[in-house]
Formats: structure tokens, sequence, C-alpha cells
């Protein structure tokens, strides 16, 4: 990573940003397929990946329970903003303290178990997904167990309302003809800043630009000391200590980092659904999804990682349903037996995805290793 | 490297966007003057088998008005709310689903959802948009009736206030009620009673639950079991030290309904099993096996067996094995049954000589008064709930199952 | 310093003056190598001490230590009482006082949170409690124990090292890896990197011009921005002397810095070292190199099977019978 | 039933589901010590045995060997080992063909990116296992319910050896699960310690390449290894078959998980440690089950695991490597 003044965005990120903004104007072109939807899973499922990207790609540590901490994320969002309970604190209120409350149970894990090695941390993070799982579950009282915490708020653009009322004062926003050119994209509600489920494009944007904040973050931490001591401790852990660097207290940081942003994807993500669904819907399965995006994207990498997200989650989520939906309207395939409804062959072109692209690609699409394969 | 990125993003979308342009395309290219109706159910994975005789109901019932009324031309999609790597109902998807069916302006009914998880996502979203939504599996009480679930239920599912939300399954706490019924009725005492944590089986066990407690049955013990678990011996043990001599489960064939009657027989216990209605499909009967339900297992459902129906159902049974060559499940009637009620509700608007869209649609729904259809006559109530309280108990006799007992 | 049964180095102590180049040397398996992991705490040495100008640098039992081990004792207690009853504790705090969209009566709330926290009994609050405290504070404790004399502890006092077989940073750049050796005179915390301060930015580029600075002083800055693990073996060697002297160390430790080097840069090598104690740090060698060691040792010091046979200046040890002899072995008589 | 029935009752499942998760963990066990990858696919791959002995009972007829009349009881275990033989072979070449089509490629690859490619087979696997769910056989419910679990019919028959009115019930699959696969661990630990290849095994894991320099062929002994794996993995799908008595096409996943846990919780990659890791998970399920709750058994398990990797970070029987400085 060459050392330059400092700068926002590498070149490949603000490709990334730029690719993702352009995505709602397809849903312009073709109204029927609703993009910015998925698209906002897409960014959730980023800062997830990126929350892990810290612990696999920066630090070495194999975390396969990322779901609990995105779990945590969303029922803590959940209790804080639910009319159901009296906290109510608002979106980004309960953003920050989801966030905060996830580093806390990532610094709870991290610090009796970080001695461990390899694949006994990775089992240690698999059974606390699984407990969180159940816990969750479990403890109906507080969690309204499997039948989630609904309706969760909706993003509100930060002093958008103040902003608003500026911009009619100076009587841009009121003229609507001014905003019937960008209807589509900025959708009906006169108020540019009222985000609802009638303007799915204007909350994505939201999202987009969280998304760009976290890479901000995340890049400031590449590049900084803390960075640098994440990669020592990946690359040899004692040579590390011999630079008088404490791994231990290294990897927490790295634990409750990758925590906190899954936190944040957790809310981001049951603010997306309205609901914090139900425990389930965190389970191992989403950690392997995790994990994919960061190996596939390319580890260790922002871009990368962005890029995985856009990959698996595009094809688990848009363009799979897309092609069965274009098979059914085509005629192809039936429900009479398995091989000829079209449904039945998600798993096989998922999993084939993954094998071909580790195949040809097993640094992931954009990838950092410098040293040369010896 | 940078340029590198660019190239792989430009490739990306090359990948991408002609299959999802494909499907546009197709999207596009709809008749002028058509309506369409999407489902949207678990499509990939274990709860395949129920929402495919579901989807060929609903497609019988449009088949049978020939797929017009009038000059508009009925559309329907089957959308699939699970993902791969759920291998269940997934809820981004499903808000996915309902967001697509808002955007797209053809779309005047939402025939779902499967799961009652699923329901509280996508009501929300279809409410504000005005768009009728017609559950075919939903039993879930709190999302219809005030009281029996959230403080804040089912006012939370209607912003708009008007109420867009229909069923033609009875509720969990009628459900629950009928179970609790006849097992005192045939002299069980005590119930051990189990849920497999899922929305759908708690909200029925809690049902017998508070029944039980009503109608003096001695509750000996409560637990959630695993759905994923290899299997429930050591659970049966529990309950034979218990000394229960009835086991309810409230879950579903793919909550591991199956599994759990084979322990039942294998550890010995001597206790009757019962189970609601997720359990009432052949795949029961072949997961757990005749032998194990042989006389010890009975199953709750909203309506009659299919092969029991009469009048409009009889020809229901007789026409799904005529076109699909299998028995129908016993869900395939209630997938049936929905479309029926919004093709009825289209022809009244037909011969008002209105036009068929999302408001006359909801509207017409709503009015749905003594409608003749395959489960009986039936009305949705104020609350959008069926007015249907007919329940069978029925029993499993050598691989088939045979009812015992209709509670109106 | 005893592995199991084995001995492999028995009481030997160096005094090593500062400001000198000290060199210890002896056949293969004499505990050299061994003694510098003591030295360097990755080892756990079974007797003896490390004296660094005089301290010792072990983690001692500071009121900063009590502290910690006290905190993570009460933290922990209180968080496994909570968890124990965590379900009746919400249903009495929040559930029972909260209607649906009326106001909250906080105070009352937390009155009855902690009334129902205490109240419950000795199964209910007290041996969560007291078992929690014990997890906690044991668990504090042993990490304490075991982590007193670590290699960061003993390089935080200003003891560099390098290492027989290379252990670079091989995805690092040179500069990356030179300014990972100067992090203990860093001093970003986690907000400055987080939100990349202007603090943090100035640390940072002075950082990267010191580690160029010294890759121009150990002869490798014009391959700054290469990965060390595509550096040649000898370039490879002066890398991690150069990350050693990164952290500006009162004593630096080579580890054999000669082995499978050519003549001529053996003789940079020993300019480099030269310069090194000119520079104000005091080293301390292993090597085989006779020329090395004679060339630019003050003192020497002599091991064989764990036990050091002679100290004294080159001269003294080239002419020392029991060296010769532990190196050319015993003159067959007759 | 008294509390010591219970107690024993308990013991003799916890004894026989922790066997058969002992035997798919041994599979994880060699494939990891050898190559060091976490196979996730093993558990799919041990899925397709079980539709494969499914298969086969149903070819011979499943009304035929349900009626024990006429087969009589040694014929039943003459087709349980033949299942198990045939399943085990079935496994162990599907495993070795996954090795060699997917594997060995990324053999050098990151081994992250060995662990996604796994992840990717399962995947395809799990499919497969749905299409076979969906075969037109009677025994598969006439192929319309693919997605749905079927019933494995009962091979052994099955009454209570304890007499039909004590409360604790050892039914004669409890035994078949001891008498298969103890020989098993039994043959494979002798295996790996007395014979050639399993010394070759041994060596490859500890250092593949000072290995190949005194001359064994480390591609053959990893294709042995997988061989072995898979054919263990199969072996288990048939005890689990004959036990649960039921299959479906997701089991894997569980199976692959608990597998996965108790080879780490016994030290990765030591055999004897995946046995007793395997009989420690089932014995701590079935004491959960009765004397905590059962929605509160997997927090139990993954604690216990968490507690003892705290106190003995390289699992019960792993071998502490000491950093080579």
């Amino acid at each position: 990573m060459a050392e330059r003044r400092f700068s926002f965005f590498t070149r490949g990120q603000c490709i990334v940003l730029a690719l993702l903004a352009a995505t709602p104007l397809l849903d312009l072109a073709f109204p029927s397929i609703q993009l910015s939807g998925p698209m906002r899973t897409v960014v959730v499922y980023a800062i997830l990946a990126l929350g892990l990207n810290v612990v696999v790609g920066w630090t070495g540590l194999l975390n396969l329970g990322i779901a609990a901490f995105m779990a945590i994320g969303a029922y803590a969002f959940g209790i804080l903003t639910a009319e159901v309970y009296p906290f109510q604190v608002g979106f980004w209120w309960a953003l920050l303290l989801s966030g905060a409350i996830g580093a806390f149970a990532g610094w709870l894990l991290g610090a009796p178990t970080l001695r461990l090695r390899g694949d006994y941390l990775a089992i240690v993070t698999l059974g606390f997904g699984e407990i969180v799982q159940d816990g969750l579950k479990n403890l109906q009282a507080i969690t309204k167990g499997t039948e989630g915490i609904n309706p969760l708020p909706k993003p509100t653009v930060p002093f958008g309302a103040a902003i608003q009322s500026g911009l009619e004062i100076v009587g841009i926003a009121s003229a609507p003809a001014a905003t019937k050119a960008a209807e589509g994209v900025v959708a009906a509600s006169s108020n540019w800043f009222e985000i609802s489920s009638a303007t799915p494009a204007r909350w994505f944007y939201l999202y987009l630009i969280l998304l760009a904040v976290v890479i901000f973050f995340c890049r400031n931490l590449e590049f900084s000391r803390l960075g640098r001591q994440w990669f020592a401790v990946r690359e040899d852990e004692l040579a590390a200590r011999c630079m008088a660097i404490e791994p231990d207290k290294a990897k927490l940081k790295a634990f409750a980092a990758g925590a906190a942003l899954a936190a944040i994807a957790g809310a981001l993500f049951a603010s997306h659904l309205a609901s914090t669904g139900e425990p389930a819907n965190y389970d191992f399965q989403v950690s392997i999804l995790a994990l994919c995006i960061v190996i596939v994207g390319g580890i260790g990498s922002i871009t990368g990682v962005v890029l995985g997200a856009i990959v698996m989650v595009g094809l688990s989520n848009v363009v799979l349903p897309a092609l069965t939906q274009a098979m059914q309207r085509a005629g192809i395939g039936s429900t009479e037996n398995v091989l000829s409804s079209p449904d039945n062959y998600k798993y096989l072109i998922f999993g084939l995805a993954l094998v071909l692209m580790m195949r040809f690609r097993p640094d992931g699409i954009v990838h950092t290793r410098k040293a040369v394969k010896k | 490297m940078k340029h590198r990125i660019a190239r792989t993003a430009a490739t990306l979308l090359a990948l991408a966007a002609p299959a999802v342009l494909g499907t546009a395309a197709l999207a596009a290219d709809a008749l002028a003057n058509s309506v369409k109706i999407v489902s949207s159910l678990p499509r990939t994975g274990s709860a395949n088998a129920q929402t495919t005789s579901m989807v060929n109901g609903i497609k019988m019932a449009i088949a049978e008005v020939g797929g017009k009324i009038g000059d508009t031309t009925i559309l329907y999609e089957d959308w699939d709310d699970a993902s791969p790597q759920r291998g269940n109902w997934d809820p981004a998807v499903e808000a996915q689903n309902a967001d697509k069916a808002i955007a797209d302006t053809s779309v005047v009914a939402y025939i779902g959802t499967y799961n009652s998880g699923a329901a509280k996502i996508s009501m929300p979203k279809l409410n504000t948009a005005g768009i009728v939504m017609v559950s075919p599996a939903n039993t879930a009480s709190g999302l219809t009736k005030a009281g029996l679930g959230e403080a804040n239920e089912p006012a939370v599912y209607r912003p708009s206030g008007k109420i867009n939300y229909f069923r033609v399954v009875p509720t969990d706490d009628v459900q629950g009620a009928v179970a609790a019924d006849y097992a005192k009725e045939i002299g069980l005492k005590k119930v051990f009673i189990l849920n497999d944590r899922e929305v759908y089986g708690k909200g029925v066990a809690g049902a017998f639950e508070a029944r039980a407690k009503e109608i003096g049955l001695e509750i000996v013990g409560t637990d959630g079991l695993d759905a994923k678990a290899s299997n429930y011996k050591s659970l049966v043990t529990k309950i034979k030290q218990a000394g229960a001599d009835l086991v309810y489960f409230g879950g579903t064939t793919q909550t591991n309904a199956g599994q759990l009657a084979k322990d039942i027989v294998s550890g010995g216990l001597k206790a009757k099993l019962i189970v609601p209605d997720g359990c009432y499909e052949n795949a029961f009967i072949e997961a757990a096996g005749a032998k194990a339900l042989q006389d010890r297992c009975f199953i709750t459902f909203g309506g009659v067996d299919p092969k029991l129906l009469k009048g409009k159902g009889a020809e229901f049974y007789e026409n799904y094995k005529k076109t699909y060559k299998t028995e129908p499940e016993g869900y395939a009637v209630y997938g049936y049954e929905c479309a029926k009620a919004i093709l009825a509700a289209m022809e009244r608007i037909h011969k008002a000589g209105g036009k068929i869209d999302r408001a006359t649609v909801l509207a017409e729904v709503g009015k749905t008064k003594d409608f003749q259809g395959a489960l009986g006559t039936w009305s949705f109530d104020e609350n959008g709930d069926t007015t249907n309280r007919t329940f069978s108990v029925n029993t499993v006799k050598n691989g088939e199952f045979s009812t015992v007992k209709v509670v109106q | 310093m005893r592995f199991g049964g084995l001995t492999a180095v028995k009481d030997v102590s160096v005094e090593v003056k500062s400001g000198s180049i000290t060199a210890v040397i002896g056949p293969n398996g004499a505990g050299k190598t061994t003694l510098f992991n003591a030295i360097t705490g990755v080892y756990e040495p079974t007797e003896g001490r490390v004296l660094v100008a005089g301290r010792d640098p072990q983690r001692a039992w500071t009121p900063r230590v009590m502290f910690g081990v006290g905190a993570t004792a009460l933290s922990t207690a209180i968080f496994l009482a909570v968890l124990v009853r965590v379900e009746t504790l919400w249903q009495s705090a929040i559930i029972d006082n909260y209607v649906f969209q009326k106001p909250f009566p906080w105070m009352k709330a937390i009155a009855d949170f902690f009334s129902t926290f205490f109240g419950g009994g000795f199964f209910g609050t007290w041996l969560p409690l007291l078992v929690g405290a014990l997890l906690g504070g044991a668990g504090r404790f042993v990490i304490w124990s075991r982590t007193r004399r670590t290699p960061d502890v003993i390089a935080s006092a200003g003891v560099a090292r390098t290492f027989q077989n290379i252990r670079l940073f091989p995805e690092l750049s040179l500069v990356e890896n030179v300014v990972v050796g100067m992090d203990r005179r860093l001093s970003t915390g986690f907000l400055g990197a987080l939100f990349a301060l202007p603090s943090a930015l100035r640390e940072r580029g002075k950082a990267r011009q010191d580690a160029l600075g010294l890759l121009k002083f150990v002869g490798l800055a014009d391959r700054a921005e290469t990965a060390a693990a595509n550096l040649p073996y000898g370039h490879q060697r002066r890398l991690e002397i150069a990350r050693a002297l990164a952290s500006k160390p009162a004593v630096i430790l080579l580890d054999e810095p000669a082995a499978g080097m050519n003549p001529t840069e053996t003789v940079d090598l020993m300019r480099l070292i030269r310069a090194i104690r000119e520079a104000g740090t005091t080293v301390v060698l292993i090597e085989h190199h006779m020329r090395v060691v004679m060339g630019i040792s003050d003192r020497i010091h002599v091991l064989q099977y764990g036990e050091k046979i002679a100290e004294g200046t080159p001269e003294e040890i080239r002419n020392d019978p029991r060296c010769i002899e532990a190196y050319l072995g015993k003159e067959e008589l007759g | 039933m008294t509390e010591t029935e219970v107690f024993l009752q308990q013991v003799i499942y916890g004894l026989s589901n922790g066997m058969i998760i002992a035997l798919v963990a041994l599979g994880y066990t060699m494939v990891y010590g050898i190559v060091e990858l976490i196979n996730f696919a093993h558990g799919d791959v041990f899925t397709l045995g079980g539709f494969l002995a499914l298969t086969v009972v149903g070819a011979l007829g499943a009304a035929a060997i349900l009626d024990p009349n006429t087969l009589s009881d040694s014929s039943h275990w003459l087709l349980l080992v033949g299942l198990v033989v045939t399943a085990g072979l079935f496994c162990g070449f599907l495993n070795v063909a996954i090795d060699k089509v997917v594997y060995k490629p990324l053999r050098r690859a990151p081994k992250l990116t060995q662990l996604v490619a796994a992840i990717g087979v399962s995947f395809i696997l799990v499919n497969i296992a749905l299409f076979w769910g969906g075969a037109p056989m009677e025994v598969f419910g006439g192929g319309n319910a693919a997605a749905a679990s079927k019933d494995f019919p009962e091979i052994l028959e099955g009454s209570n050896l304890l007499g039909e009115d004590s409360n604790v019930v050892l039914r004669l699959e409890d035994l078949a699960i001891f008498v298969i696969t103890i020989p098993l661990m039994i043959g494979l630990t002798l295996f790996v310690n007395r014979t050639r290849l399993g010394r070759g095994m041994r060596a490859t894991a500890q250092n593949p390449i000072a290995a190949r320099l005194m001359g064994i062929n480390t591609d053959r002994v990893i294709a042995a290894t997988f061989l072995i794996g898979g054919f263990l993995g199969g072996a288990a799908s048939v005890m689990w078959a004959i036990y649960n008595n039921t299959i479906s096409f997701q089991m894997g996943f569980r199976a692959g998980m608990d597998a996965f846990t108790a080879a780490v919780l016994g030290g990765i990659g030591s055999l004897p440690g995946a046995m007793i890791g395997g009989v420690l998970i089932g014995l701590i399920r079935a004491m959960s089950d009765q004397y905590i709750e059962t929605r509160w058994t997997n927090v139990v398990v993954f604690g216990v695991l968490i507690l003892i990797l705290v106190f003995r970070p390289s699992g019960l029987l792993g071998l502490k490597q000491r950093e080579k400085v």
C-alpha cells in the first residue's frame, strides 16, 4: 500500500461506488425490476463482509460466527427503536448504540478465547453463533422469540426537515417541475429528504453513503499504525511480539471493530426489513455467505470485498430469481417433478459459481497478494 | 491493479445485465389490457412439496375462468420468497417480492405468504400500496386480531388504516382449541406440549396450552425442540418420566414432526400424538412411516379432507387429480380457494362494469360474503379472517388420512 | 533453562557493557540460541533473571494490574448474575412498568431492576456473583502471570533482536516491515487511526521518513515498496537488522547475521555493525564466522554443552586451550 | 421410571448418537490432518451415502425386508453390513473424485480458498441429494415430494431387548451401532499406526515436502485418506439411517457441524480425539435434554466446547506445538 498524501478513496473504490450508485438508474429504464431493494441488501452484506475482512483478511483470525454479531446488532436496534419497548431511540442513535453493543459483544467473546490457534478459534466463533441464535430464540420475553420485533423505523435523513424547509424558503425544492424530471429516481413526494418504502432509490442512496463512510473508516484503519499491527500479527505473531506489539490487544481491537461493523450491518438489515425477522435469519448460512463474499471478492482488499458482495448477493437475490422468473414466463419448466421446476436448481448454480470462481480466481476478484508465489 | 478492477467490474455488469434485462424485456411485452396475480411462497427448500400443490391449485382456478374475465387477461406469476443459502423463506427476498409487486403496476393481487414471519414483512408494504393480500396458509392469530399477539398487533400491519390482508385458513387460536377439546373428549389426562420454536408452531402450541388450562388438562411439561436435530429419543425418555399420555407438537413436517412421531414409538412411549395442519400432507406420513402413526396420531386440519369435499370441493378434487395426476395435498385447496375468491371479486367488478385495478379488487375482495367455495360457504369477517370454522380431526389408518370428527 | 529433563543452559550469566559489541560463540547445540530466546522472553527461563540497564523488565504486580484483575472480576460477576436471570429482570423492570404508548416511569424501572437483582436469594444473585468474580479474576490473573515475560515486554524495554531463520513479514513492503519495528515509539491511538486525525497523519509521515532513512542506512532504499518475500537472501538479513534498529533499542541481539553471506557481504556487515555501535546501540552477537567475531567484538563468551567455558577479549579466546579444543577437538596423543 | 433408569437410558442414547457423530468426525479429522482442509462437503457426502442406502433397500424391495419371517435375523445383519460396505465405498470414491476434481488443483492455493471451494461442493451435493430424493421409486414416495424427508425402513427388528415392560429401552439398533462402529475405529487406528500406507499418511500430515523427498507418493496417500474418510462417512450414514429411520437432503448440514465440533473438541487431527469428542457431544446432548431443557441443549453443547477450549487450547488430545524459533 504505497504511502500517499491523505486521499479519500482509491481509484478502485471510486469505481465500485460509482457502479453501485448507477444501479437505481436501471430502475428508471425497467420499472418492473425493482433493483434498489436488493441493492440495499448488497450494501448490508458489503458492510458485514468489511467487518469480517478486518478479522479474517487483515488479522488472519478465521471467524465462522460473524452472523451472531449481525443478529446482536439487529436485535439491539429492534429493542432500542420498537414501540413495543419504552426506549424508542431514533434511527441514528440506535445505529450507533447497536454498533457499540456489537463491539462489546466482540470484546466479550474475544477476551477469553484469543489465545486459540486457527481452527480452534473458528469452532469457538461457530459455537458462539449457535449460542446467540438459540439464545435469541429462547429469551422470548426480551426478543419476542421467533415472532421478531416489528415495526422498526425507517432511516431519516439527519436534519432532513431543516434543510428541506430551508430549500423551500429559497424556493428550490418546492418547484414541482424541477423534481418531475428526477421523478423516477428521487420519487414522488416533494419533500426531497423523506424516505419511505415508496422512495426506495432515496433509501438506497442513504445506505450507499453509509457504505462510503464505512469504507472511509476501513481505509483509515488499513493505513494506520493499528492496521499495520494487524498485518504483522497475521503474517507472524511471534515476530510481531518481538517488535513490542501485544498481539492479544491487537486481536481484541480487530474482533471489536469487526463485530461493530457486523452489528451496524444487522441494524441496517433490520431497518431495511422494518423487522428483526427471526433469529434463524442470522444462522451459520449467513456466516458462510459473508465468508464467501470476502474470499470471492479478494481477501484483504476493501474494493474486492464490496465487489464480492455485489457478485454473491447479486447472484442469489437478483440473478437467480430473475432467471427462474424468466424461465417461468417463457414456459420452461413446470411443477410435475423435481427436475423440471427451475427453483430446484438454485443450490446447484450457487455451488458451481463458488467452485468455478475459486478454481479460476483463487485469490479473489481483486487480489492483494504481493509476494510472488515461490 | 486499478485498471483491472474496472475491467472486472465491467465484465460483471456485462454478465449480470443480460439476465436482468432479459426478464425485463419479457415483462415489458405483457399485453396492454391485462392484470397480474402473483404468489410469494417458499419454492426452494423443504416446503417445496406443499407450495407446489398450492401453485397448482392457483393455476387450476385461473384455468377454470379460461384465463380471462371479460376482455382482461389474467396473468399469474409464481414468485419464490426463499433463497438457496437459507434453504427456507428469506426475509430479504420476501421484502424484495413485496417491493417488486408494488413497483409492477399490473399486479392487482398478492397471494401469500406461507410462513407467518414472512407476512409480517410484506403486510405493511402492501398495505400502504393498497394491494390486496390473500394468504392460503398464515395462521398466526396476531396478524388480524388484536389482543392475541403483541400489544401493537394488528394495527402495526395496517399503516394506511384500511384492511388489505385476508386469509382463507382459520387462525391458531381456533385450531388449538379444537385439538384440546378433542383430547379431553377421548379421555386423555396428562399432556406434554412441544413446539418447533417457529412462529407457526409456537403460536398453535400456545393456543393449545391456553385452552388445555381452561378445560382442566394437566400440563406435565413444555419444551421447544430443535427442528434440525437428528432424533428426539432423549426428549421422549423425559416425557416418559413425566408420565404424559398425550404429546401435542406445534410444528410442521418440515420441522421434523415425522422424526418425533417415530422416536415416540421407538422410545416405548405409550402416548398419543396430536399435531396441527402443518403436518396434514402425504410427506408427513412418508417421513414418519405409516407404522409409527397407525391409530396413535391425530392431525387437526382447517377444513375437510379434499377427498370428502362436497359440491365444488369434489369438483376441485376430480379436476386436480385429472390435471396433475396426483392426490392434492391438504393445502392445495387453500391455494385454489384464494385464487377463486379473487377471481370471483373480479367477476363482480366486471359485471358492475367497473375497471379491474388495485383499488377495486381490494374493495371487492373485502366484500366477499357467503362465498360458495371448495371449502364450503364462508365469508371474510371484519378482521379479514374467514368465518369458516370447520375443522376436521383426522387420524392415519394404514397410510391414509381418515377423518374422525368434523367440528363446525 | 530446562526443557523437561534436558538442561540446555546451565547457570550462564553474560554481563554486557553498554556501547560494546559482545559475541557469544560455541559449537552447534551449545545453547546459544536458547540463551537468546530466554533473554528475549520467547522461552520462560526456568531460573535466572534478565536485567536491562539494571532493571528487571517483568510486568510487576503494579496497582494498575491489580485494578485490572479487580475490574475484570467485578464486570464478569455482574454480567453472569444478570445473564442467569435476564428474563425475570427484564420482566420486572421493563415489561411490568411499560404500558403501550404511555410515558415510561424510568426511575421506577431502575428501582425495580435493582430490587429484583438483589432479591434473587443465594442461587439467584450471590452464587452467580461469586462464580463470576472467581472466573473473571482468576482468568485475568492467570493471563497476567503467564504473560509477565513475553517477548513484547522485553522488546518494549529496549531489547531488539533478529532471528536465526529469517522471520520477516513476507506480504508487507520493506518500508512497512521497518515501520512495524518502529511501533514501540509510535503513539497513535484507536481513535486517531479511525478518523485519520492530523496528528496521526503527521506521525505516519514521519515514521515513513525514518524508515526510508534506515533502509538507506542498510542499503535497501531502492526497493522500499517491494514485498519482503521477493528479496534475495542477503537483503532479507539486512532488512531484519533495519527492522530491529527501527525501535531505537538500547541493546540489539543479532542471531547469526552473517549466515549464508559471501565474503563481500560479510565485510559490509562488519561495517554496518560498527556503525550501529557508533550510533550508540549495544550489540550482542551470535556468530560462527570467526573473521567477523574476531574482527569486531570487544568481548567474547564461549559456550559448550550449555555451560560457559571461557570469557575474554578476542586475543585471550584465540589462545585459550579449552576453546580450541571445543572447536577443533582434542589432540590425539601418539 | 426411576432416576437411575432414566440416567441409564440417556447414557445408552448418548453413546449411540455419540458413536455416529464420532464416525463422521473421524472422516473430518483424517482429511484435515493430511491436507489441513475443513471439508465442509463431508457432511453432504454423508447424505448421499444415506440416499444410496435407501435406494439399495428400495431396489431389494422394502416390503420384503420389513416382514421378519421371510428374512431370518442373520440375513438382516448381512444386509446391514452389505449396506455399510456399499455406501462406504460409494462415498469413498465420491470423496476421492471430489478431491481430484476440486481440491487437487487448489492444493497450493490459500487455505480459505479451499474452504470456500468445499462450501461450493457442499451446495452442489445438497442439490444432487434433492434431485435424488425425487427419484420415481416407491421408497422415495413416488418422487413427488422430493424435498420431504424420507422414511428409512427398520432393517433390524425393533423390539426392546430388555423385555417389553422394562422402562429402559435397548434395541437391536443400539447394539448394531456398537457392533459396527467399534471395529471400524479399531481397524482404522491399527491401519494408521501399523501399515506402510498408514505411516505414509502420518508422515504426509506432518511434513508433505519431506515425505515426498522420502519417496512417499503423497498424491496416492492423500487419495487413500479421502477414500477412507469417505468410507467412514458412508458407514456413518447407514448407521444414522437405521438409528433415526429418516434421511433428508439437508441432514448433512447438522451432521457436518456436529462432526466438525467433535473433531476440534478432541484435538483436530487426532483419531482418538475425534472418537472421544463425538461420544462426549452425544452424552452432553442426552444429559442436557433430560436434566436441563431441549431448547437449551445446543447452547449447553457449545458452551461446554468453548469452556474446554479456553482451558485446553488445542483440544482434549491435540498436540500442543511449541513455536520453533
